[in-house]
């Protein structure tokens, strides 16, 4: 989807006529501009956390590098129905494009539909199950692949053999699942010694203390556990819980994990592993892309959204794969400061 | 004969109401003092202006030489002024022991609470006025009657100078009035002054020593109470001659519309069976606990009954529940008025098409014209005090919130009509109209249970009379028996030695 | 309040124990001490709260912002301590218990101010104490690493250990404070003049308030001390999950009203007592942390949470109902 | 000019509400011109409206016999997902097109119907407080959506009922029309019938009712079967907007349904209150949430309004209430000297 200038930006007429003239002489034909200053992108992120507040910066630091008018918006909780309120506001606002970090794909596809009906276009982050949908999707990674780190790292941590827990925030997040699923198959597959403890992910609710208690539990009714994956980012609540049993470090633990909230579990011992992606980059490549795609230049392989691990994107159907998974030990956790 | 507390010019006024106009009054210790007047004539409010629960309008009180102006609940309790509200503010959940000794020790001052302290200070007040009572229970599981004891005891305990008992004997029978006359007398003779409210008129004789009537917020004046009967009491009372003329019996249809044979619930009552026809008016007295209001309760399919059996029209029939009960055309006049009676923030209009709303409504639609109808004639018909009929019932006085309950039924046009004391706090006035429009009621063919402690009112509305204890029927009185002279000494009688008999155990 | 144990709670018992049966057939590895030792520690959070919950219950009113009381006093004094270096516990209870007891003033002004339902009041008091301390104060994530060190100490602290199959146990030194608080409400509703009030204007404010009890003090104090334990129980919180995020706890409220309510607390006021509404916490708690032993999974969790939770109200409300109704009373 | 001062006589909560709504659309238009008022912000504003407000709508009718549902998100949730399970043709039972449709609006209608049955159920027969009822309810109604679908999303509907969710009429959304429809039926049969009747004499004084033969288990039963199915009306919108179905979808709502229904003047101890405060309550908080959006405030911000909303809302009825009889007592002194 491609969009005129002039549903864009109305302040800055002068600075427009400037643009107008250099995108003429550049690309001769249309009347686009390719001035970031002219697009008005907004990121819907999932809800008010550390996480999304890391990724605020890095729109905050594209906002810088390019004049993209870019902004943030935060809905009041992880509801997919707060999304949808807020895209709906912001498709009557005629912005340019949208970029989105669904809390349910699925139940933004008819907004996301609605939303480029009107020429908005729009680019999700963390949901390739939707892509078709939308006009790019940008992951970090491979989900499959993502969910294989979890499991080759466990499996590690453990010596390949023993029985392990998985934990997802909940059955409803989509991505959860999706390495959920997948570091059960690979182990499966590939650690016969290794024995999940449960058909189904336990669910921590996304919070430390469903992390904490949940653990517990499973210690009580599997005293021989000898891991834990999270793929939620709350470790910490179960290197605490191990803590209190004094198994920290003798039972396993990797979780997706945000630095500034395990750094002290990675070095003190009880976890073992921190899977991650940066969130500042993530968002700041995705608005990027929404902002090529919106001025018409377009994203295709090789494309450079210019933040790390998305120097050259991997485009497959409408998702681009950036490389940006990150691996936390205790020995490179205080390289990162998110 | 010193007079400890004077109220002067006191006026109130409530929206649309002027309560109390510039009112006078000296309360002198020693002295029982009787307030007495219509409904809605002001008592109440002139008792919470007194006690500093209102603050008046104009108007100052003067305790033991001390003038006040914003008098506080505080600072009249210091002064010793105890009241006993109509609806005795005790605590539910509380123990009998801590509703007595609670008030007396905040005002002491404590802290903390010593409850070895609370059970000596309470049967202290409970000897003192020669009750007995479970200290444990709670107030909520005991009868009324032990209720309005402990509010007195509660009131005793902290030395009061002067005792405002507003009503105290409407939720009373008889003995137990009685009892509590007796403890008055003593009182007034350990030189408390008594302000004392009751619309039964045998009660304010028999204490009064001095009377102040009033009349519309108006002070009509203060009499000795030896210069005034019943009779000029209420014609100054109400400004017009009352009597209560006696109920006969007029009705020809000798069918019987309600037959209940070995009615029984256990624990509530045994083996009651009565027979009533169209324009029976039948009496239903006996103690408190009696088992009166369960039966009533039965009737009207709250209180399921456990065996015996109820005809309605000769058909046998079960009373499940109020729906029942109400298409077989009974209603019920609840003894809770409050809770079981109103609805307090809604309309009077609302509240007397409450029980009619499917028979004002058109295809589920309220007519409201019709509802304005019914609701106005029913104000008019029962002299119900009010501006309009759009007016809420919460500000009603006690009186007039009555009436507007028993509309509310008899705009059902029921064919039986129970009614749980139905003149409990209405002035004679009211109660005139309301035994009149009873009499018409009957006339008409409609039967009433009429349940009630006051054996005169018994006497006057009654042509049958049944006399229950413990849950069974003791005695009954047929037309004749009533006619012959000295019935009622009979019936005070009966429920006098039942009383007897409990105490003695 | 003079039997120990009433129907109600024995009620209650017989719920925990029946179930506790069913889970240890199930999974006999529940019958361990660390089981108690887990629930203990789990619970001691929300058991605080509840406590707190149960006074301003009693007083006849209900509180719905505590958990935005409990994450204010202790993100705050948190941050105080980050900021300054304070590194000791006292501090931080103190700090939080006293921010605690503001907010609970806050509560206690409005609802005497507009005279409106608590649950509305507090409604937007919740609302309210969160944005002002997100807006103003800061909302931003802590992990481990940034927090007082005393926070993790005291989180992870126990009286005691015992070694059990694979590591050990300990009894949480959070129990001291669910004591301490218990103890204190205890002492105050049932030793004290106030404590009185607090009940007598539970059961009827203008019988309180003509009993010479000043209802507006009353419910300052009231609200003050359940502002105050919340306080003590973001602590806690803080200290066992060893992060301070800016948006937890709040939305928990009403299953911790629920759990008051399962013990037997009248929700119209005047009544209750402080061992139902442990009791009423432990069912929730034990439900909730015993799904794993019994080899639920998951997707299964809140049907058969539901179901015994459907199940314990119907059944000791209907109780309760009956012997009403053989009295005449009629609750509704 | 009379006419207005009759009004605000009558109805004096309304009446400050009616003007809040209109301080805050003024001003809200006079801060953003007329971006937000233009007929795409409108209709973008209309298309948002329904599902919150028929949530509303349940909560404000259990608030009227002085309870609370708290399952109605959990009810509207598992109600869409039995009827997407239909419309996708899982529980289709060889229908197709049109008679799917119908298929699936009966299913939805008798699912809610019976949740909210199974509330009133529990609350008539067994008196627990609706508070501690519904909070188990909610918990079982979501375990049973939950034990269906494994927490994933159940799409793949029937297009034909997708259109439903987006169709303009006159400018407006369907679903819109609908909201204002169900809001004027419901009001109007609060209003004007028996039942409505009945219903805020039930929720002012329950045990008065039972004494004035009012058939209490029916009353509670049958308000908790109508907040159930405006639940389900909830769930159908949800599921036609979002073309699937999922536990957990608009949990945030819950909390905003009390909000909405205390400033729209309904009292939570009940028999008080009426549906048109509600409708501009839910108007007036989407026009804010809309302008929060172009704001782009923080979340907290948005809370930290909604709480000052709520107490400001609050205090204004007191205040402006007590000053209001103030005055009519002074009026009625007068009266009473003027006609002594
Ligand atoms: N809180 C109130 N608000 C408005 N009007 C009131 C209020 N309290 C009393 N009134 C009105 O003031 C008048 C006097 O009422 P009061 O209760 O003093 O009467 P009373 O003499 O005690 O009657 P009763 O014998 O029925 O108890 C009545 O007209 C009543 O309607
Ligand atoms: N002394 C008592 N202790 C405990 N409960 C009592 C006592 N007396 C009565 N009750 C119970 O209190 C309830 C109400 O009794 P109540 O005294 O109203 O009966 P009643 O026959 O209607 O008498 P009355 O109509 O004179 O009040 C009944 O359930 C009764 O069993
Ligand atoms: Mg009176
Ligand atoms: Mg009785």
């Amino acid at each position: 989807g491609t969009k005129t200038a002039d549903a864009g930006d109305t302040t800055t007429t002068t600075e427009k006529a400037e643009t107008t003239e250099a995108a003429d002489t550049a690309e001769s034909t249309e009347n686009v501009s390719a001035d970031p200053a002219d697009y008005k992108v907004v990121m819907i992120v999932k809800q008010s956390d550390s996480w999304f507040d890391d990724m605020a910066t890095g729109i905050d630091q594209l906002k810088k590098d390019t004049g993209l008018n870019v902004s943030v918006q935060v809905p009041e909780t992880g509801d997919a129905a707060s999304q949808i309120s807020i895209m709906e506001d912001l498709i009557a606002q005629d912005v340019d494009a949208i970029c989105v970090v669904p809390n349910d794909p699925n139940a933004l596809v008819p907004t996301i539909q609605k939303a480029r009906d009107a020429g908005i276009v729009v680019v999700t982050h963390e949901a390739p199950g939707t892509a078709d949908s939308v006009d790019l999707d940008i992951e970090a990674f491979v989900n499959e692949s993502f969910g294989q780190l979890f499991a080759e790292n466990l499996a590690k941590a453990m010596d390949g053999k023993g029985k392990y827990a998985g934990f997802v925030g909940g059955l409803t997040m989509e991505t959860h699942m999706a390495w959920y699923e997948a570091a059960v198959k690979y182990l499966e597959e590939n650690y016969p010694d290794m024995e999940n403890v449960a058909t189904e992910p336990y669910e921590d609710g996304n919070s430390v203390e469903g992390a904490h208690d949940k653990a517990l539990e499973v210690l009580k009714a599997y005293p021989d556990i000898a891991g834990f994956f999270d793929c939620s980012a709350q470790g910490g609540g179960i290197c605490e819980a191990l803590q209190e049993n004094d198994l920290a470090g003798t039972v396993k633990v990797v979780s997706l994990a945000l630095p500034s909230m395990s750094s002290t579990y990675l070095k003190d011992g009880s976890m073992s592993h921190g899977l991650c992606w940066r969130p500042a980059d993530a968002g700041y490549a995705a608005c990027y892309a929404a902002y090529l795609i919106a001025s018409g230049q377009g994203v295709e392989t090789g494309t450079d959204l210019k933040a790390t691990g998305y120097d050259s994107v991997e485009l497959e159907g409408n998702i681009g794969y950036g490389n940006a998974p990150l691996e936390f030990t205790a020995d490179n956790i205080d390289d990162y400061n998110f | 004969m010193e007079p400890i507390l004077c109220a002067r010019n006191i006026s109130k006024s409530f929206i649309g109401v002027r309560a109390l106009n510039n009112i006078d009054i000296t309360i002198n210790a020693g002295e029982i003092h009787c307030l007495a007047g219509e409904n809605g004539c002001g008592k109440s409010t002139l008792v919470k202006c007194i006690s500093g629960v209102y603050t008046p309008d104009h108007g100052e009180v003067e305790i033991s030489g001390e003038k006040y102006k914003n008098l506080t609940p505080i600072e009249a309790m210091n002064k010793g002024i105890q009241v006993i509200y109509q609806d005795l503010s005790l605590f539910q959940h509380m123990t009998v022991a801590e509703n007595i000794a609670i008030s007396k020790l905040k005002f002491e001052g404590n802290k903390t609470i010593n409850w070895k302290k609370i059970k000596s200070i309470a049967k202290e007040q409970l000897n003192k006025i020669g009750v007995k009572m479970n200290l444990d229970e709670t107030v909520g599981e005991i009868s009324m009657a032990n209720r309005q004891m402990v509010a007195i005891c509660r009131a005793l305990a902290q030395d009061a100078k002067i005792l405002f008992m507003d009503e105290p004997t409407t939720a009373l029978t008889k003995t137990e009035v009685d009892h509590l006359m007796k403890i008055m007398l003593e009182l007034k003779k350990k030189g408390l002054a008594i302000v004392f409210i009751s619309h039964k008129l045998d009660e304010v004789f028999t204490v009064a020593d001095t009377i102040t009537i009033f009349r519309n917020g108006d002070k009509i004046g203060d009499f000795n109470s030896k210069d005034l009967d019943e009779k000029s009491l209420s014609y100054h009372m109400t400004g017009r001659e009352i009597e209560y003329p006696r109920y006969h019996r007029t009705c020809k249809d000798n069918s019987p519309i309600l037959e209940i044979d070995h009615l029984t619930r256990k624990g509530q009552y045994e083996d009651i069976s009565m027979t009533i026809r169209p324009g029976d008016i039948i009496g239903l007295t006996g103690l408190l606990g009696s088992g009166r209001t369960e039966l009533a309760m039965s009737l009207f399919g709250l209180n399921p009954t456990q065996s015996g059996s109820i005809r309605i029209n000769g058909k046998e029939t079960s009373i499940a529940s109020p729906m029942a009960a109400k298409k077989q055309g009974i209603a019920l006049l609840p003894e809770d008025r409050f809770n079981q009676g109103l609805f307090i923030e809604r309309k009077i209009k609302e509240n007397i098409s409450s029980a009619l709303i499917d028979t004002i409504c058109k295809k589920g639609l309220i007519r409201k014209a019709e509802e304005d109808t019914i609701a106005q004639k029913y104000v008019n018909e029962l002299k119900v005090r009010t501006p309009s009929i759009e007016t809420v019932v919460g500000t009603l006085s006690g009186g007039n919130q009555q009436k507007v309950v028993i509309g509310k039924w008899t705009a059902t046009a029921p064919k039986v009509f129970i009614m749980d004391t139905p003149t409990v706090g209405i002035d004679i006035g009211s109660k005139s109209e309301i035994y009149e429009q009873i009499h018409k009621f009957a006339d008409g063919g409609m039967a009433i249970i009429f349940i009630s402690d006051e054996i005169q009112e018994i006497m006057a509305n009654c042509n049958r009379v049944i006399v229950l204890a413990n849950g069974k029927c003791i005695r009954e009185f047929d037309e004749n028996e009533l006619g012959q002279d000295g019935a009622d000494k009979i019936i005070t009688d009966l429920i006098g030695s039942q009383s007897a008999e409990e105490v003695t155990p | 309040m003079t039997k120990k144990i009433d129907q109600f709670q024995k009620m209650l018992l017989i719920i925990i124990v029946i179930y506790s049966v069913f889970v240890s057939v199930k999974n006999p590895q529940f019958l361990q001490v660390q089981t108690v030792f887990d629930i203990v520690k789990t619970s001691s959070t929300t058991m605080i709260v509840a406590i707190g919950l149960l006074v301003v219950m009693i007083s006849g009113g209900i509180d719905v912002s505590f958990m935005a009381i409990a994450l204010f006093g202790s993100y705050t004094s948190l941050l105080v301590m980050i900021n300054t270096g304070i590194n000791s516990l006292v501090f931080a209870f103190a700090l939080s218990m006293l921010i605690g007891t503001c907010l609970g003033l806050v509560n206690a002004l409005l609802i005497n101010w507009l005279k409106l339902p608590p649950f509305i009041i507090t409604l937007g008091t919740q609302n309210l104490f969160h944005g002002i301390m997100t807006t103003f104060i800061s909302d931003k994530s802590f992990g481990s690493g940034v927090l007082p060190s005393c926070l993790h100490e005291f989180g992870q602290g126990t009286l005691f250990k015992v070694a059990t199959e694979n590591g050990s146990a300990g009894l949480t030194v959070s129990l001291i404070p669910v004591l301490l608080a218990g103890i204190a409400t205890y002492f105050v509703l049932r030793k004290t003049m106030i404590g009185r009030g607090i009940v007598a204007i539970g059961n009827d404010e203008e019988s309180a308030r003509r009993a010479g009890f000043n209802p507006f003090k009353i419910r300052l104090f009231v609200y003050a001390y359940s502002g105050a334990l919340a306080g003590m129980m973001g602590i806690i919180y803080a200290a066992q999950v060893n992060a301070l995020y800016p948006n937890k706890m709040v939305g928990d409220e009403l299953m911790v009203v629920a759990a008051v309510v399962i013990g037997g607390t009248k929700i119209t006021g005047g009544q209750g007592k402080i061992f139902g509404a442990v009791l009423g916490v432990l069912i929730i708690y034990l439900l909730n942390s015993t799904l794993i032993l019994i080899g639920l999974s998951s997707s299964w969790n809140n049907l058969f949470v539901g179901a015994i939770l459907v199940i314990a109200v119907a059944v000791t409300s209907y109780q309760e109902r009956v012997k009403n109704r053989s009295h005449l009373i009629f609750t509704e | 000019m009379n006419k207005i001062k009759k009004m605000v006589g009558k109805d004096l909560d309304l009446s400050i509400l009616v003007g809040l709504a209109l301080l805050v659309l003024v001003t809200v238009a006079g801060a953003f011109g007329g971006s937000m008022y233009s007929g795409r912000n409108i209709q973008s504003m209309a298309f948002q409206i329904p599902e919150f407000g028929f949530l509303a709508l349940a909560m404000m009718l259990s608030n009227m016999v002085g309870g609370i549902d708290l399952s109605i998100i959990a009810n509207a949730n598992t109600v869409a997902i039995f009827t997407a399970y239909v419309l996708n043709g899982t529980w289709a039972f060889g229908t197709e097109g049109i008679a799917r449709v119908i298929l699936a609006l009966i299913v939805a209608a008798v699912t809610s119907l019976i949740f909210g049955a199974f509330n009133g159920l529990i609350i008539a027969k067994t008196s627990a407080p609706s508070l501690i009822a519904t909070l188990g309810t909610m918990t079982l109604i979501q375990g049973i959506g939950m034990a269906l679908t494994g927490g994933s999303s159940i799409g793949d509907i029937d297009p034909l009922f997708a259109e439903f969710g987006k169709s303009v009429v006159l400018g407006l959304p369907l679903i819109f029309w609908l909201f204002l429809l169900v809001s004027l039926i419901l009001g109007l049969i609060l209003s004007l019938t028996g039942f409505g009747r009945k219903l805020y004499l039930y929720g002012g004084n329950p045990v008065a009712a039972r004494f004035s033969a009012v058939n209490n288990e029916k009353m509670s039963i049958l308000v908790f079967m109508a907040t159930g199915f405006l639940a389900g009306m909830a769930g159908l919108i949800i599921l036609s907007r979002v073309n699937s179905a999922k536990v957990g979808y608009g949990d945030s709502y819950l909390l905003q349904t009390m909000i909405v229904c205390v400033i729209g003047g309904i009292s939570p101890n009940g028999g008080k209150g009426k549906v048109q405060g509600v409708v501009i309550a839910i108007i007036m908080m989407q026009v804010m949430s809309s302008a929060f959006t172009i704001m782009s405030l923080s979340p907290y911000t948005k809370k930290l309004i909604w709480g000052i909303m709520l107490v400001l809302v609050l205090g204004l009825n007191h205040v402006i209430a007590a000053y209001s009889q103030k005055r009519t007592l002074k009026q009625s002194m007068k009266n009473l000297q003027s006609a002594q």
